[in-house]
């Protein structure tokens, strides 16, 4: 009962934010100076025709009006027309979001996995050389800047190296082709994955393996760990059995706390991967004066994030009861 | 998590890489042409189509009534039969069609064409209203003849109005009629999803796979297929086009050395240009563009509005230094406002401020223009015994300070050249005194003050895609278009000018119009409303090794010619 | 009883506990339950009762750390609720505190000199050198000397007792009226716990402060104090003279207290 | 005081990881400081409007420019060396503003509790679940190319929050110690007990988060203008990373292209190294959330 209650009113929070988010977006984008239709550069785009279009986007009207229908709008589940695509913006990210939460998700779970391992490894050998080459590694993968490492990483996997598709999800030529079956269009998406994986999981999994080392090295100090010693338990097992699952609870915490960093290297990864998903979207509508597909975008990433945090916290009171929440 | 065990995953990925290393080999057939492209086109539905990249797609598709040759320029009957006639008693065009037929089937009748210039004036669709609405009625006398009969004599109709591209009747006619009756039509029509257009060129799109690629293949019923016009067979003899999207130019020059893209399509940042040529299998393609690149000063308010001034900022400005450092030499000194390689209309008399002088005579001279118009400095920029040294403090002829001179320039991220052009220009204008700054902007805010508001003192802005009749030359400077959102962003007023830009408009005899653009092109460049800075140089690569037959041609090799000309070079060995 | 400095009437002290999430809803605590008191003017008023009793909440209320729920409390027979501002400043000056633990109450990054002349700091009394001036003496009367020496250490260079003194000092710089010492002791040997008695009794004696003495053991209240009252479960069992309260128990509680020091059996 | 400053220092010191940040600081310091030498030896080594007269494209390493020209004949040295003063003006500053603001909100949210404490965190979520680089990207792109400082700003404003959540959770746990009590009953006001009182409490910690702030700053500035938002008129790391990009020199001039990589990469590192030995020896318990972002 108290956890229902507690849901709700965090839902109704995150509602109260997200609008507030939504608000100063919708300011934001129309405060700004010039608008979609200013930067068609074209002597052939004369004032009237501006004018014209002006009007017939909507753009003319006073701006608290604009307001009621976009939030109307919002609230209905009509996400306005993207003004660079003419497409309903709904249409265009559902279709870009399953590549970004392929990408994503795979890269999150494989370097948070990777990560408490190692991290384990390490803090059960503190002091070692192990131990300091593991932080000093994890470090170094934490703090590369991300689109300089992916670059390279292009440069030397995919062109001198060869063994990777340079950019993009998919190849035309196998998709093209009406013989190709679904493993070889399954492995086609793996196999371009494979490289922005690899750049997100690098950046990740360093500091997923940072926190589950002091983690491990808090949870090593407790009692409870000492009575399981008392016990004569074996060494492997109480590390694996007995400290481990406890100490990566901050790691799942962290995971959904640091989401909203998590997802500025994934529009990095996108773009410069050219990986078809929203945060590259976000990134070129923007530039675009997309007014509707940036804000959809961007509400929606915040929404994500608001509701991951509200997952993670639920699940830490349940994976550990000590938990109280006011 | 406890069964979880890294050496296992570790295991797979290398199984993984395996796999990938055996599965590299790609195929395509001989036949498919795979080209790069830097971002998706933005859509297939042609009235919202403003980007490069849909035109690139578009107009293999939808085709016009008249193409310009790829050497003289000059117009060539397309989907018309022959020439237009023009009859000077009743100001009518009348255009014969050639028998096409569309990607359907179906024939491309005249009523098609009256269709597509009834829809432009119909919705105002914008960028071709202008070029449509004197047109006062439409006749279609039989099936293959369209009229066109105009308010009053236009000299940019032939070249301009009946450029653009002619859609289908039936594919549209539904569409147009639900749009008519929605409270805002236009935007109705422009957001219609268009998923296969209907068009008469030589290649349908088969599969658009948002993303990732789009494919076309040949149109079977392509009316150039075994014709010769313009003195060339046409095929198509690809089968396929696969348009790969690249977003990054580096990973598309990548593509291109790897040999899984065969042309690169947009515009090769000059850093390729060594290691392309070394290869063996690429070629590089340089050609002209038809674009001008400008300084442009407000005429509305001191001290931009001062001719002397803008004469020394001229002066001060080095195009040379602009093109061999920043373009690395793949760009062409401007000194009009048509570009060189527009032979026809271009005039090369005009006023050269500081062409091929060194630093310090730009210095020298563009001090003796400002002193001669009353210019002062507190430390002039040169000294008693006439050697150049650092200036500041420079007043007006009226004796007030200069204040914060600055110059917008678009961010690096849209174009690098500009913006650093913007902060060599500044440098220069310092060595006279003037307080410059340069200030990069994004692009809708710099258009917004420029074009808007009539906020500025000067920006550096460009036409990439200028058209070869130089009706833009009216546009940019007619006292008229002074107005927010108009093109006249200079503010430029003079009686003299506005009078031979009208009668450039309608003057239907082309020598008399030639004359008359030269002399409008010379009190632009005696007044300095804008000053022409470069025309850059457009590089092309393509393999080699799989198809030939590109046609050069102003704006590149992506045209329509190398499209049905190109042939896949048989590959037995 | 014709003087009492303060006056505490049925004053009822609860605390709600909070849920945690998964379980529990909430709980009402009660911590002080109508409780009455009163402490003459130059007493040392001992108060005994074991760790959750209420005895450290009554100091609490009085010096003002927390409002009472209900009830009534008088200094100089003003009610002392819902002071504020320069009433509640005058008041501050008047009633203080010292703190259980002498390791915990001092600021860490507060210089003895700082710590001492915070109160004096706060009140805006005198310039620099009175306040020197005055803190010397205040850590004088406490015994610590040279006092100068201490001026510019930090409590982790102080022992257990020597912080408690510096507490102490704090706690009487203002020369306040009415002193809480909740059970200042608790945390020292039993050596140093006979030079705190004494530094208390002295500055009793000296400068007529009047103290609220907590406490959890009966043999200290009546080493130190005049009265004595006992608390237990948030309620007072039992008032009266320190001689009266261990000689003749009237509640149970206080029975049984006094059985578990054998040292009394002695006296 | 001083003792203690000795004692955390001989730990440092011992600290494999503490030694290996400082040093590289050091040398990223020293670089910063250098920036100001070449252009005093002749104008062409000035970063950003020097040109060497001689060349008009990009040239590799040679005894006249170590690390070569960029496309319009500048020094890249003498642009890494400039790079490293903006990176650490950027960073400091930024880091600096993100937790004087955060320690400030923190504390007074986790003092004063209730409705302020309420109103401060949901606005700490609210701009928690930003990406400060889509946020500063959004802005940029629409009001302009802004200006180093104005990014320095955004990058601010929009990082105080986990930094908050922190003090905030210290505050509460000061708030209850003894001596804040003291504080009171000796009459001490909010204001006094907060600056005197918790202010000294909290701030090693917000020194410590100082570091990391640092990292994310610089990461942001370099990423924004790698993609070519940044403020054109500061030769920053990422901006020379951008001018490789867009010019076409990505992958053709390794001798431009690898040294701002590394050293945004190795100044974020260093940066990151002095965080987290501090953080080993103040105290374990902060460990908190510090290596989330």
């Amino acid at each position: 009962m108290e956890l229902r209650k507690y849901i709700f009113r965090r839902l109704i929070e995150i509602a109260i934010i997200f609008f507030v988010i939504l608000t100063v977006l919708f300011l934001l984008f129309r405060l700004a100076p010039g608008d979609p239709v200013t930067r068609m550069v074209d002597p052939n785009m004369t004032p009237e025709d501006a004018e014209h279009l002006i009007e017939q986007l909507g753009l003319d009207q006073p701006i608290g009006l604009q307001y009621l229908y976009y939030v109307k709008n919002f609230v209905t589940g009509n996400f306005g027309v993207s003004f660079h695509y003419g497409q309903p913006v709904a249409d265009i990210i559902l279709n870009r979001l399953p590549n970004t939460v392929l990408l994503f998700t795979t890269s999150i779970i494989l370097s948070a996995l990777f990560g408490i391992f190692l991290g384990k490894i390490a803090a059960w050998r503190k002091g070692e050389s192990t131990d300091t080459w593991m932080t000093i590694g994890a470090l170094i993968c934490h703090t590369v800047f991300l689109p300089w490492l992916a670059l390279i990483l292009i440069w030397l996997f995919a062109y001198k190296v060869g063994w990777f598709p340079l950019t993009g999800m998919i190849s035309a030529e196998v998709w093209i082709d009406p013989e190709a079956g679904f493993l070889e269009k399954a492995w086609d998406i793996v196999h371009h994955m494979i490289l922005p994986l690899g750049t997100l999981f690098m950046i990740h999994f360093g500091s997923y393996l940072l926190i589950m080392r002091s983690s491990m090295l808090d949870t090593l100090k407790e009692d409870y760990i000492l009575t399981a010693r008392a016990k004569g338990l074996e060494e492997k097992t109480i590390r694996n059995h007995h400290a481990a699952p406890n100490a990566a609870l901050p790691v799942v915490t962290s995971v959904g706390l640091s989401l909203a960093f998590s997802i500025n290297g994934g529009a990095l990864t996108e773009t410069v991967f050219t990986w078809p998903g929203i945060g590259r979207e976000l990134v070129f509508s923007v530039s675009n004066n997309d007014y509707p597909l940036a804000q959809a975008s961007f509400l929606l990433i915040a929404a994500v994030v608001l509701l991951a945090n509200l997952v993670v916290d639920v699940l830490y009171a349940y994976l550990d009861p000590r938990i109280r929440y006011e | 998590m406890t069964k979880f065990n890294p050496i296992r995953i570790i295991a797979f990925g290398v199984l993984l890489a395996a796999v990938a290393l055996a599965g590299c080999s790609q195929k395509e057939p001989a036949g498919m042409l795979r080209v790069g492209l830097s971002e998706e086109p933005r859509t297939l539905n042609i009235w919202l189509a403003s980007d490069a990249n849909s035109r690139k797609i578009l107009s293999k598709i939808y085709q016009p009534l008249y193409q310009h040759d790829p050497e003289t320029l000059e117009l060539i009957p397309w989907l018309a039969a022959d020439l237009p006639e023009y009859d000077p008693e009743t100001v009518a065009y009348t255009v014969r069609l050639r028998g096409a037929r569309w990607s359907d089937g179906a024939e491309l009748t005249s009523s098609d064409v009256a269709f597509t210039a009834k829809l432009i004036k119909e919705f105002r669709i914008p960028r071709h209203y202008s070029r449509w609405k004197f047109v006062t009625r439409i006749e279609t006398p039989d099936k293959r003849t369209v009229r066109f009969f105009l308010k009053n004599p236009k000299a940019i109709f032939r070249s301009r109005s009946l450029t653009i591209p002619i859609v289908q009747q039936k594919e549209w006619e539904d569409i147009v009629r639900i749009a008519r009756t929605k409270e805002k039509p236009l935007a109705e029509l422009l957001n219609h999803q268009v998923e296969s257009p209907v068009g008469t060129g030589p290649f349908v799109l088969k599969q658009w796979r948002e993303g990732a690629y789009l494919h076309m293949v040949r149109n079977p019923y392509f009316f150039g297929t075994g014709k010769t016009i313009a003195g060339r067979q046409l095929g198509p003899h690809i089968t396929d086009i696969v348009v790969k999207i690249f977003g990054t130019s580096d990973v598309a020059i990548l593509a291109l050395k790897k040999g899984t893209i065969d042309m690169f399509w947009w515009g090769i940042q000059p850093g390729y240009l060594d290691d392309l040529r070394n290869q063996d299998d690429i070629h590089v393609y340089f050609s002209e563009k038809s674009a001008l690149y400008f300084m442009g000063f407000n005429l509305r308010k001191p001290p931009s509005d001062d001719p002397h001034l803008r004469r020394a900022i001229a002066t001060l400005i080095d195009k040379n230094f602009i093109i061999s450092r920043i373009l690395q030499g793949f760009g062409t000194e401007m000194y009009s406002i048509i570009p060189p390689g527009n032979r026809y209309w271009y005039y090369p008399e005009v006023e050269k401020y500081g062409a091929k002088l060194d630093r310090e005579s730009r210095i020298r001279k563009a001090y003796d223009i400002l002193t001669e118009a009353g210019y002062s400095w507190e430390a002039p920029p040169i000294d008693d015994a006439g050697a150049v040294i650092p200036a500041s403090g420079i007043r007006l002829p009226n004796g007030q300070p200069m204040e914060r001179f600055t110059i917008l320039t678009p961010p690096a991220d849209y174009d690098p050249h500009r913006a650093i052009s913007g902060l060599m220009i500044q440098e220069w204008l310092r060595d006279v005194g003037m307080p410059a700054y340069s200030r990069p902007m994004a692009f809708s805010s710099l258009l917004q003050q420029v074009k808007g508001r009539h906020d500025f003192d000067t920006f550096i802005l460009g036409c990439g895609k200028l058209s070869t009749d130089p009706d833009y030359l009216r546009i940019f400077f007619l006292s008229a278009n002074d107005k927010p959102r108009g093109w006249n962003m200079s503010g430029y007023r003079n009686p003299e000018f506005d009078k031979l830009a009208t009668e450039s408009s309608q003057a239907m005899d082309r020598e008399e119009r030639q004359a008359l653009v030269r002399k409008m092109q010379e009190i632009v460049l005696r007044d300095v409303p804008y000053y022409p800075i470069y025309d850059p140089l457009l590089i092309e690569a393509v393999r080699t090794d799989r198809f030939t037959g590109w046609v050069e041609m102003l704006e590149g090799i992506g045209n329509i010619w190398s499209f049905t000309q190109l042939k896949p070079i048989s590959r037995d060995s | 009883m014709a003087d009492p400095i303060i006056k505490l009437e049925d004053v009822t002290k609860t605390y709600r506990s909070k849920k945690t999430l998964l379980k529990g809803a909430d709980q009402t605590v009660v911590a002080l339950n109508k409780v009455s008191l009163e402490i003459a003017r130059g007493d040392i008023f001992g108060l005994v009762g074991q760790s959750g009793s209420g005895k450290t909440t009554t100091g609490r209320l009085i010096v003002k750390l927390e409002p009472p729920t209900a009830g009534r409390l008088t200094l100089d027979g003003k009610d002392i609720t819902g002071l504020r501002g320069k009433r509640l400043a005058e008041y501050r000056r008047k009633v203080q505190m010292i703190f259980q633990d002498p390791y915990q109450s001092l600021n860490p990054y507060f210089s003895i000199f700082d710590t001492v002349a915070e109160p004096l700091t706060i009140h805006a009394e005198g310039n620099r050198a009175e306040q020197e001036e005055t803190v010397f003496k205040a850590l004088q009367s406490v015994g610590l000397s040279p006092p100068e020496d201490f001026f510019y250490r930090y409590p982790h260079e102080l022992s257990g007792g020597q912080r408690q003194r510096v507490a102490i000092a704090r706690a009487v710089v203002l020369k306040p009226e009415f002193v809480v010492a909740d059970e200042p002791t608790s945390m020292l040997d039993a050596s140093i716990s006979i030079q705190i008695f004494s530094i208390l009794q002295n500055l009793q004696s000296k400068m007529g402060v009047t103290f609220l003495f907590i406490t959890h053991s009966l043999a200290a209240a009546w080493y130190l104090c005049n009265r004595i009252a006992v608390i237990y479960k948030g309620e007072i069992v039992e008032t009266g003279s320190a001689e009266d309260v261990i000689k003749h128990p009237r509640h149970e509680y206080t029975r049984a207290l006094i059985k578990a020091h054998p040292k009394f059996g002695k006296t | 005081m001083m003792g203690r400053f000795v004692g955390a220092w001989r730990l440092f010191r011992e600290n494999l990881i503490g030694r290996i940040g400082l040093t590289l600081l050091i040398v990223f310091a020293l670089m910063a400081v250098c920036s100001f030498i070449p252009p005093l030896i002749d104008p062409m080594y000035q970063p950003m409007h020097g040109v060497d007269p001689e060349i008009s494209h990009s040239t590799g390493p040679s005894m006249k420019h170590w690390l070569g020209t960029d496309f319009i004949g500048r020094d890249i040295f003498s642009q890494l060396l400039a790079g490293a003063r903006i990176a650490f003006m950027v960073g400091i500053s930024a880091a600096f503003m993100s937790i004087f603001l955060g320690t400030l909100i923190g504390m007074i949210a986790g003092y004063a509790g209730k409705t302020v404490d309420m109103a401060l965190m949901r606005l700490a979520d609210m701009i928690m679940v930003m990406p400060t680089l889509l946020v500063v990207l959004i802005l940029s792109s629409l009001f302009g190319q802004l200006h180093i400082w104005t990014i320095v700003l955004i990058i601010a404003l929009f990082r105080w929050p986990g930094v908050s959540r922190v003090i905030r959770a210290q505050t509460l746990s000061l708030k209850q110690r003894p001596f804040i009590e003291a504080a009171k009953v000796a009459g001490a006001s909010h204001v006094r007990i907060i600056f005197r009182h918790i202010t000294p409490n909290v701030l090693p910690l917000a020194l410590l988060y100082m570091t990391f702030r640092v990292t994310s700053a610089i990461i942001i500035e370099a990423a924004l203008a790698f993609l070519g938002f940044g403020d054109p008129g500061t030769v920053s790391w990422g901006m020379m990373l951008q001018w490789v990009w867009k010019t076409g020199h990505m992958f053709q001039a390794p001798y431009w292209l690898l040294p701002p990589g590394i050293c945004i990469s190795l100044l974020t590192l260093s940066f990151y190294m002095l965080g987290r030995a501090m953080e080993e020896i103040l105290d374990p318990r902060l460990r908190q959330e510090g290596a989330s972002d």
